[in-house]
């Protein structure tokens, strides 16, 4: 492909207007496939937009979520934002942040080994993350009772920003895990004993 | 040195939670943690929170029998070999790795907790409502089998009006009963009254059967006839029903309805 | 690229992002007190940031819209926008997620047994679900009338990524502690009277 040096290139303004009025973030498929072009210069287009919506003093940036593209105000805004349309931030409670992280990091998880490891009924808890979408059901395990298994959803990665699950912050490794003999495998869901 | 620091109730996610801010405000090793010593300042906080009139949680008290029994076996002689196949493993050890991994997901949270969410740090245009009943749109977003079950509870909380049962159900009318009556006493000799019916008729079903009858007796095409006390009723045809001379009824349609 | 000459005054950031999250155009006196600056000082950051929108090429502007300001898509993008918008995914309302879910936890089961469930008419929406292909005739109920009898589809277990129809959860699988104990079998064709 020759160098695109073209300033005011009509892909990256339709690019503009389209992301601009998703409210979900768009794969590369789907803006392919509205656009009708080759890969590379929908890339093209879409590297000339990165750049400009880069520039410092910016509100807004674009940015690779949930394995999409979409614009979204920058973090250091949220004041006036607030302040614009009081009423929209429901914050996680911090029960809530801990059970989505173990379900993030775990998953797929059960409910059963979610009570194991955060000590506490979980029940109320997975409900409200799912009736906020954060977490779904993936699956049922494969042991008696079938428990039904629990794993994050794609508006899970929106919510945090993130561009998949390899984004998630890294957790610490145990110090030495050598210096204790543990259980590796435990029995969570079959017999109920632990 | 237990009672020497208050505790905030609510300031603990569970058990392990309070577990781990004993074992770090005692700067004790996780790896080596000294049982007497947290299961008493343990117990003392339950206490604490029953003095203040609140229930433990059942998970506390768990936790509190956990850690008694753990004490008890590091207080116990080392048992002998053929009783304990794994007498090396540290009695301990399973409570570590929980309050280890428990740590790491906290962490993970707390930093979690640190990123920019949305509608919080972060903003996005405003969603457009777009939901779409009449099939013209192509695809269907992500919707987890989570909504299909909320859905029905929902449902199922409110018991519909038994009203809408038969007005959705009631195909038929007097006339269209007659009509079928008459059908089925066609070249029959007799007919019982209940053959006039499916196998599971609906309840519409057999008041519009059994107002048809009735005309049919009152317009002198059938009669009905029992021939015991609580015993089958048969109705018996007119010559003219029976031979198919008759077998609709003019003017009933405009009188009932 | 365009010439990047002015400052990049925080306050025209604070503007992008504010008027880019409104889906109503902003008056002058709305802006100003989210801000709490001088009308001449917010009139210069909107007159830097309408130059900005007002570059060749971009697929968005800021326009004065009924009193007030509002980014908005050039209409010449239009039609890349209703593309965007005649394939994007919707959501399954609620009635068709209701509907679905009668569907999937009764079936096989007739329209009059949904309506009677709903207590509406459903028909609009079976015939949706069946052109979504989530939802199949499965045969006809042996009485009066003989009416259909619905089921789910193949595509409806890849839809929602089941294995089988024995991989629904539970409806008690989610149930409240405190919840009365809900009506799971009830009595469509008996005498009605349920």
């Amino acid at each position: 492909m020759e160098l695109k040096v073209n300033i005011t290139s009509p892909l990256k303004g339709r690019l503009e207007a389209v992301l601009f009025s998703s409210d979900e973030p768009l794969r590369l498929e789907r803006l392919q496939s509205i656009f009708e072009v080759d890969l590379p210069q929908l890339k093209d287009a879409l590297q000339e937009l990165l750049i400009d919506y880069a520039q410092p003093g910016r509100g807004v940036v674009l940015q690779e979520i949930a394995g999409g593209f979409q614009i979204r105000t920058r973090s250091e805004y949220a004041p006036w934002i607030v302040k614009l349309n009081r009423n929209r931030t429901t914050r996680l409670s911090k029960a809530a942040t801990e059970t989505l992280a173990i379900i993030a990091y775990r998953q797929p998880v059960t409910r059963a080994e979610l009570e194991y490891l955060r000590g506490v009924d979980s029940g109320g808890i997975v409900r409200t993350l799912m009736d906020r979408q954060l977490v779904k059901i993936v699956g049922k395990k494969d042991v008696p009772g079938r428990p039904l298994l629990y794993g994050t959803s794609r508006h899970f990665l929106e919510f945090f920003g993130l561009k998949d699950l390899s984004e998630l912050p890294n957790l610490h490794e145990f110090a030495d895990p050598d210096e204790v003999s543990l259980p590796l495998e435990m029995d969570f869901d079959g017999d109920g004993s632990s | 040195m237990a009672l020497s620091y208050e505790v905030k109730l609510d300031t603990f996610e569970g058990p392990l939670d309070l577990l781990l801010h004993l074992v770090s405000k005692n700067e004790m090793d996780i790896y080596d943690i000294s049982m007497s010593c947290i299961t008493a300042q343990y117990l003392r906080y339950l206490e604490q929170v029953q003095e203040q009139n609140l229930d433990v949680a059942s998970e506390f008290l768990v936790m509190a029998a956990t850690l008694m029994h753990i004490k008890s076996r590091m207080l116990l002689p080392k048992a002998e070999p053929e009783e304990f196949e794994n007498e090396e493993i540290d009695p301990r050890a399973e409570l570590v790795q929980r309050l280890l991994e428990y740590r790491r997901y906290k962490e993970g949270a707390q930093q979690l907790e640190e990123y920019p969410q949305l509608n919080r740090e972060v903003f996005v245009r405003p969603e457009t409502v777009n939901t779409v009943d009449d099939g013209a749109s192509s695809a269907v977003s992500e919707v987890g089998v989570y909504e299909l079950v909320k859905a029905l509870r929902e449902l199922l909380k409110e018991p519909p009006e038994p009203i809408i049962h038969a007005v959705v159900k009631t195909p038929l009318s007097v006339a269209d009963g007659i009509q079928h009556v008459l059908q089925c006493l066609r070249q029959q000799q007799y007919l019982p009254f209940r053959e006039c019916f499916c196998a599971m008729p609906q309840r519409d079903e057999i008041i519009i059967t059994f107002i048809a009858v009735l005309e049919l007796v009152k317009l002198q095409l059938c009669k009905i006839v029992q021939l015991n006390q609580h015993g089958m009723i048969y109705l018996y045809p007119s010559d003219a029903v029976r031979s198919g001379r008759v077998t609709s009824v003019d003017g009933i349609k405009s009188e009932y309805h």
